[in-house]
Parts: C-alpha cells; structure tokens; sequence
C-alpha cells in the first residue's frame, strides 16, 4: 500500500499506544469518537514490554525459586533447582506477546485504527506519519500526545547495550550477570537488583542520596534494607558512580574512599526522561515545563486546548496507572463528560522483597502540611498470614488527622502489599476516618487485616481519650 | 450515575463512622433521608436531624424512610 | 495452689479464649475494664490451633510445592522435590506456637487475668470453673460467651480418629493419605481436598446438593470447579455419602447408582455445631434459638442483658473475623460506648485453587430483593499481573443497583482474591457507588485492578446510556 500523498482527516489522533495511549483510544472510541492511534513500535509501550510486566513476570519467576530454596524447615526440599534462563525469557516473551495481541483485540472490538509509524505534529490541526508503508498526513479535531519517557543516562557512563544497560536491556539478559552494580535505588534498580540476586548475581546497589527509594517512608525503607542484607545485596548510599574500566565501576563512597566495583553489567536506573523529541510540539503551540514535560491542566488540555497529553510525558508520578487514569479522564473530556485529573491519591507499588506500596501522605508530609499526626502501626510479625507464608518482614501505617480522625495516609511494607494498595487508595478517595477502617470486617487470615489493626490501635486511643475527657468533665 | 436522595432498597445507607455518630446522638439512621450518592446518609444530614430541619419522624408514605431492619449478615 | 473454695470477683468474665473470646478480653480491658477470661484448652481457640491457620500454614506450602511442579514452561525444573510430612507439622506447630505465645503476650499486656479451666454458669451472675488447680467461683458484673463450634458429624459415619476425620485431625497428618474421600464440599472440605491432592493424594469429594460451596455465586464455583477438574479432583454433586466398609466409602450418586469409593481416610466437614454443652446456660437464663445457637441482639446480647455471646456459639457466619468483630462490639457495649453489630458485609474467603472472595449480595440475591441489577465483569485471563504470575483463571463480579449505581457486592475468583476482599468489604461500608471504584485508581500491575475493570466497565455503560438519553431529549 503506498500512501505518500494520503491525507486522512480523523476526529482523534492519539500518538503513542502505550498504557495511556491505548486506554484513551478505546475509551474514547467507546463514547463515540472516531479514534487513529498511531505507534512507532509495539502495543503496550514501556510498561507492557520493557517496564511494569516483564519485570513482574521475572520477579515471579525468582520469588518462586527463592521462597523452595527457604522453604527448608518446611520439610520441602528441592533437590537441584535449575532456571534455564533462556526459557524463562521465551516464557516471558509470550506473556508479552499474549497481553499484545488482547490490546489488538481491544482496538479491534472498539473500532480504532491502528496506524504503524512514526508521529510529528507540523502544525496545531495536522501531524506527518512515518511508517513502514511511507508518510501519511493527519488531520484531527482533538489530538493526545502519549509518547511517554525513556530512561535517562549518565554521561560518563553511557548505555552501550552489552556493559551498560537500561532497564529494558537488563530485563532481556538470557543469563543472570556474574556481578550486577545498580547505579540508582530507586524502585527500578531494587526490583531489578533483587531479581537478578535471588537468579544467582552477586549485586551492588550504588545509591546518590542517603536513602534507598526516595521519597518513601523511612519505616518501610528500613525493613528492606534489613532484608537486601539477608539476601546479601550490598547497598552504598551517598556514594556516587564514576566511569566503567576492565577492573569494575569506580565508585566514591559516603566516607570519601574511592572503590572500585567488579561488574559484569552495570544497570544504569537514575530516572526517565520525557519523549518529546522531533514530536513537533513547538510547531504544534504546545509548551513544556522547566524539565520538559509537556505542561497540562486537570484536564489533560496542553496549552493548545484540542491537544492534550497523558502519562509519563504530561510529567508527574511517572506510572502506568496514572498514564491510563489520565488517558480516561481525555478521553471523557473529548467526549464532552465534564472529567478531571481530581485524584485524592496515586498508589504506588515496588515490587521489592518484601513489596512496599503506599497511598496518600506520610507522617512527615502530613506534619508538613500543617496536620496535628496520628500514627497507628501494625507489625507483620504478628499476622497469622504472614506466619503462614513465612514471610514477617514488614507492617503497616496508618497515618490520620489527629483532631478528625481522616485518612491521610497508609503506609504499606510485607508480603503481597501491592494488593492492599487498592483499598488504601479508595479510602482515600472516599474520604474514610480511622473509625470506617477499623469497623470494616476484614477477612481473616489476610494481610490485609494489617489495616484493620493499625486502624483499631488508632480508634482505640481516640476512643481511651474520649473517654478521659468525660471523665475529666465530671 | 449516582442520583442525591434516591430510594435504597435496603439498609440505610451511611459510612461506618456516621453510623457510630447516630447511636451517639440516637438517631435512627432509618428515619433519616440521605443526600449523598445513591441516597448516602453524610454528617451534614445527621446534624439537620439534630437541629430538626431534617425528615426524622417516621413516615411511612416517604419512600427514602425504609423501615426494614438492617440486612442479616451476608 | 489449692482454690478449692475461692469464689473471686471479676467485673467481666469471658468464657472461651478463641478468637472472639481473647479480642473481647484484650479490647474490654484496654477500655478500662477488668477482665478474667477463661480457656478449657489453649488461647486462640479453633482458630488457631485447629482452623484458619493450620490449614493456610499447610495450604500454602502445598501450593510452594505445586508452582515449582508447574514451572516448567518458564524454564525453572527441579530434579526431585520432596515434602517431608513430619517436618512439615512441625514447622505448622511452631507457627501455631508463636502466636498463641503472642496472645498470651498481648493478654499479659492488656492485663487480663487468664484462668485455665472449664467454666460453667451456675446462675446469672456466677461461674464455676474446673481446671487443673482445682474448682474456682467467679462472680461477675457482666459475662461474654465465646466458646466457638465444633465440628458436626454424621450419625452414620462417626469420627473415630482413625479413618474418619474431622478437619482438626485432618490438619494433623503427618503424611498425606493415599486415597482421601472428602464429605461435604463447602470450604473447609474443599481447602483441605485440594492440599492434600497437592500433597499427593488422590482425592474424591462427595457433595449432597447440586454446588461446590453452596451459596456462593455460580460463576466463581464454575472456575473452580474446572480446575478442580485439572488438579485431578474428583468431584460427585447431588450425591449422599453412606457408611464406611473396608472396601471403601459407599456412596450414592446423582444417578442413583451406588459406589464404593475406595478410602484411606475420609474427611467429614458437613458442618458444625454450637458449643453449648454443659455450659449452664440454662441456669443463668440465656435463650438459644432454634437451631442451638445463642439468640443475641445487634449489641451481642443475650436475654440477659449482662451476658453476651459473641463468635461461631451466637451464630451468623462461622468466620473468625466475624467473631473477633462481635468480640470488640461486646467490649464496647460493656465499656458504656453505643457499639452494634451494623456492619455492610461480613466478607466470605475460600483458600481453593483459585481462591474464592466476596462481600455483599450476589447476582441473583439483588435480584431477589428487588433491585434492578447491573453486573460488571472482568476476567483474570486478560490480567498482566494474574498473567505474570502465570494463574490466569478467575473472574471479578462487581454487582450494582442500576438506578442509582450503589455497590451491592464484589465477587472474586482469581489467585490471591483473600486479599482483594478488603477493598471489597469497605467499599460497601462507605456506600461506595461504580463511579467512585471506578474513579479510584488501582495500582498496576495488580489483581486489584480487576475490580477497576470491572465497574469501568459498568460506569461506561451509564454514560453511554445517560449520552443516549441526552440525545433522545434534544
Ligand atoms: C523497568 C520498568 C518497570 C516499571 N514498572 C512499573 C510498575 O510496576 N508499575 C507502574 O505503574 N509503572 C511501572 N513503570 C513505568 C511505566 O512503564 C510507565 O509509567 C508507563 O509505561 C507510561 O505509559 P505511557 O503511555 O505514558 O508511555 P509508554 O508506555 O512509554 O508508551 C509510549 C508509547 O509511545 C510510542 N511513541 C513514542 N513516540 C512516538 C511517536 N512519535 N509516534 C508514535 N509513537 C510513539 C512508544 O513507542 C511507546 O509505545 C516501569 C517502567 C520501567 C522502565
Ligand atoms: C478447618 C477450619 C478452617 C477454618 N478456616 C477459617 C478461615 O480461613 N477464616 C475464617 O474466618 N474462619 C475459619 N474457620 C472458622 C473459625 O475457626 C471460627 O469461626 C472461629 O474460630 C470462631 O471463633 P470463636 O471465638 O467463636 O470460637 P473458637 O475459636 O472455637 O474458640 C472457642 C474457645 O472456647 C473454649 N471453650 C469452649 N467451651 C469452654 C468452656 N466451657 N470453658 C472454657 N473454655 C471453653 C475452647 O477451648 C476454644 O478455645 C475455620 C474453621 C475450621 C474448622
């Protein structure tokens, strides 16, 4: 088919089928529009082939190792565990591959066209496709920029795809490196690192700030510092990566001492940057904040109001759940529903061992913003679920305004957390005192009731001091 | 697709907590019209209650005033 | 120490320290209460020494073991992997052991004094208890009855200890029978069956009405069933279990045919009964309704408002966290604080392969209580996470009042749904409607999303409908 010369007229254009773009294509093409979605590579984007599953399902894989090899004083006992790493990378190619073709399905079923190629916007009302099959012009009403990030590098020690990788690159390795060094601990490096520990590397984690995941509780910090010792990562905080020799990646490290790091592969993981370039958005009258993502309103609406941008190139918490939360709220304002970006929390998710999730404020930011802080905790040591599954590392902390009782915050490190991270968000969303979490009947054995607890504590003291006034009162 | 004051066809509706405010200040959350979503008592509706501009004598010929006892335990 | 004739005091006498019982205790002391309570056996009760959690602490190792044997698409091969029963009931009872030993903390903590004995009521306001150092009086100002159920047997099939079992002693095993016929398919019968087949057993379960898990809504059952099919379970429904010979348990099946399923062990899990023997609940006064259970209010009081039941012995649901919440409601009706048991939903979890979770009404029960019912559905197949960990069967159900869009129940097939049940339970706490699940975002990748999906999935039909009614009315 040769389209040199096509000009196409669409009422939405969406450019990038990542997790926002997709979302949006078929949620708007559900309310009616008429949606092109184009894509310069796969379906899915970062987070179906390079980011949020593939990491998963290696992440599975390795827990699944690790937990036989601890499950000794169970009395199960695995003779010889092998991880044929080569098949392991097949089985999670058709993970992807299957996950894939439902998107296809998807756009099919809502009646998106599906355009292969590359996008430039050369003008407010018009874009220029390069594709396998030539160029083709766009004409649109509305159009959603989802172009996404790309991992940002260090210059010292560029990404060459054999000895420095990114993250995309270390989640495609056939075999485990001998020696791993993770320059960055952020959740990326940590899921990776400890991915690759439990397959059998010897892994150095090399982190700029003097805290693993910035920006995260230090309670839940500290419970997976204890454990990365366990399973014998060695961590380096305020220490700062050098450049790559034969001998290993030289490193500064917190007392001053210059080491160098023995490293088959370095993973590079200092953060992401957005993918606006050669998208044409200057053509476009579209403008970008001081680090270069593309600026939006709760709308989704860049400063041209028919063109909007989601996910990780509109900025803010760079996550797949966002990227498709925002792609819904586009395409519900391109369809004319009065929707917002009015979110009362994000969750986030690592999938470390054990997983740390939270939603909502921590203590310090609560104090911050002026609250008066309730803290109420629950220690996994004690769930009976946790017992059960052997795992104990870990608790929960309910972070509330001391003077109503409202939620502001939870706080979540143990076994299966990610799962948990649901109904912290919506207790957040509906704006849930202590006193709804702790009379909500959670199932019993959960890890969930790690909740419930932490609630209760909370109700309980407010309830003993309640008491106290009208004692106090007589 | 939620409509204020709409008809719940069962329990009365209300958070646990503003549920625990009723029994403290002894209102019968049956007897109270909810104007929050789906017809969700919210603490702005107790405290009309309470100051007697709310709907909470019973009166059967008003739908919003289900006299049902609470649902039996799923 | 010799007591024979002390007769002691106690502001609150609780008898039965399962879980209803030493929740009641810890949270009516905390409240300012002094609290005796009183344990024929071992603190934790059912519970902890012969339910949730032994039967989860094995659950989950055989499900350690039944991963590895299914990894091998993924390139992850054991050469021999062998489960030593003896070990495996030992690593169990130092579960149990810990956190029994972590009431007994808590108990000291809280400042309860624990009796060990058998309590009777000899009147209203007085107790006798039995124990090891002698009889004991105790006067009371009020008195919680927590002394839980024990398993219901068949008149025909006696437990013996031997070859027929009741879920305690089949949790006791030290090695998996060869041929185990399970009687009654609710969950009890059902998670031990699928343990020990994963163990090795070959396993038949023999259910007397039409449905696994009666009750529970069809669909879920569906997938289980299934898979029960691919575990290599054996599953006879409408059929009566008969006695016991050396050839094998008789059985009548749907058909009318007879069969003699051959039989190392039989489990019995039919259902079980209030413990209420021997109790004196005569003499102080309390009714039982008419199936034995102990008629209580909404504050857990009997007729005599100073004694209160709570847990499996009141009825309702036989669920742990049913009991432990009846338990903080009796402390804090004793303490003078307007408690009730109001609650939404008591949520159900069912610990098969796939787990099995709901709370609230189901399909057909909305429609029973004339709402006009909208269903969302999700399936776990097109789930990256369910996809990841390589479990892929299992639905959500999110059921709706189509007119106002109120939640009435979310139901949960799908690996780990025990912990999705949570969000479940409080979104129907908080009234929540579709628009406010489908608003919350849910991290990914999680198993939790499915009930994003799910009501997505609803609150898009709304607004195509309500887009449709806008348009008839210009
Ligand atoms: C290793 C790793 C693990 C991660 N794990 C998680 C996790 O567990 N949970 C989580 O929430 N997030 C995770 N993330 C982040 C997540 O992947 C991103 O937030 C998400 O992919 C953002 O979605 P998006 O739609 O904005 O962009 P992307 O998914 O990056 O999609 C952008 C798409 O646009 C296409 N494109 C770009 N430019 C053009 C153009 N000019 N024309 C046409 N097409 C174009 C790209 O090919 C791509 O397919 C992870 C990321 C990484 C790297
Ligand atoms: C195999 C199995 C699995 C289960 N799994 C789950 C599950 O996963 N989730 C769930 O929620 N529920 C589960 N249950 C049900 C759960 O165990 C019960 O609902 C729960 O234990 C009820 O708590 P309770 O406090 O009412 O009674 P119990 O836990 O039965 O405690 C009663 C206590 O009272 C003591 N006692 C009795 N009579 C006297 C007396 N006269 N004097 C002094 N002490 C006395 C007993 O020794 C006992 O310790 C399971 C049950 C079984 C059998």
């Amino acid at each position: 088919m040769v389209m040199g010369s096509l000009r196409t007229r669409t009422e939405v254009l969406i450019i990038g089928g990542g997790t926002g773009g997709y979302i949006a294509a078929e949620h708007a093409a559900k309310l009616g529009k008429e949606v092109t979605l184009v894509e310069a590579d796969k379906l899915g984007g970062t987070c179906l082939h390079h980011g949020c599953i593939p990491s998963k399902a290696l992440i599975s894989s390795a827990d699944l190792v690790h937990r036989l090899r601890a499950a000794e004083d169970r009395g199960i006992v695995a003779a010889e565990i092998r991880v044929d790493g080569r098949k392991l990378q097949e089985w999670k190619q058709k993970v992807l591959n299957r996950l894939e073709s439902g998107i296809k399905t998807l756009m099919k079923g809502a009646d998106v066209n599906v355009v292969h190629g590359r996008a430039r916007l050369t003008g407010p009302r018009e874009a220029v496709v390069e594709g396998p099959d030539g160029v083709q012009t766009f004409t649109f009403e509305q159009c959603i920029v989802a172009t996404g990030s790309v991992a940002a590098g260090l210059p010292h020690l560029p990404f060459d795809g054999e000895r420095v990788l990114d993250a995309a690159a270390a989640l495609d390795l056939a075999e485990p490196p001998g020696r791993l060094v993770v320059v960055g601990g952020g959740y990326i490096g940590l899921e990776l690192g400890i991915l690759y520990r439990k397959l059998g590397s010897e892994v150095t984690v090399v982190e700029a700030t003097g805290q693993l995941l910035p920006g995260t509780d230090p309670d839940l910090v500290n419970v997976l510092m204890r454990k990365l010792r366990r399973l014998g990562v060695t961590v380096h905080r305020n220490a700062r990566a050098g450049t790559l020799t034969d001998a290993g990646l030289e490193v500064q490290l917190e007392d001053g001492r210059a080491e160098v790091l023995p490293a088959d592969k370095v993973l590079v993981a200092v953060g992401r940057r957005p993918n606006t370039e050669g998208l044409g958005l200057e053509a476009a009258g579209v403008a970008l904040d001081e680090r270069g993502f593309v600026r939006v309103d709760e709308q989704c609406r860049t400063r041209v109001p028919h063109i909007f941008a989601i996910g990780d190139v509109a900025g803010g918490p760079l996550l797949a759940h966002k990227a498709g939360h925002q792609g819904r709220v586009a395409a519900e304002v391109i369809a004319g529903r009065p929707s917002a970006c009015d979110w009362a929390a994000v969750p986030a998710v690592v999938f470390t061992d054990p997983e740390i999730a939270w939603a909502g404020l921590s203590e310090s930011e609560a104090r911050e913003r002026g609250y008066e802080v309730a803290v109420g905790k629950f220690l996994y040591t004690a769930s009976g679920r946790a017992l059960t599954l052997g795992e104990t590392d870990g608790l929960v902390k309910v972070v509330a305004d001391r003077n109503t009782g409202l939620v502001l915050g939870i706080h979540l490190c143990g076994p299966e957390v990610s799962e948990l991270a649901a109904e912290a968000t919506l207790a957040l969303e509906m704006g849930a005192v202590v006193e709804d979490l702790a009379s909500t009947i959670h199932p019993h054995p959960t890890l969930s009731e790690g909740i419930a607890e932490a609630s209760l504590a909370l109700a309980r003291e407010a309830m003993a001091a309640a008491a106290r006034e009208v004692a106090r009162a007589r | 697709p939620s409509v204020p004051g709409a008809v719940p066809a069962g329990r009365p509706i209300a958070t646990p907590a503003i549920r625990r405010r009723a029994r403290e200040m002894g209102i019968d959350l049956r007897q109270v019209r909810g104007t929050g979503p789906a017809g969700r008592i919210t603490a702005a509706d107790l405290e009309a209650v309470a100051a007697g501009r709310g709907v909470a004598a019973a009166a059967p010929a008003a739908p919003a005033l289900v006299a049902t006892a609470p649902e039996a335990p799923a």
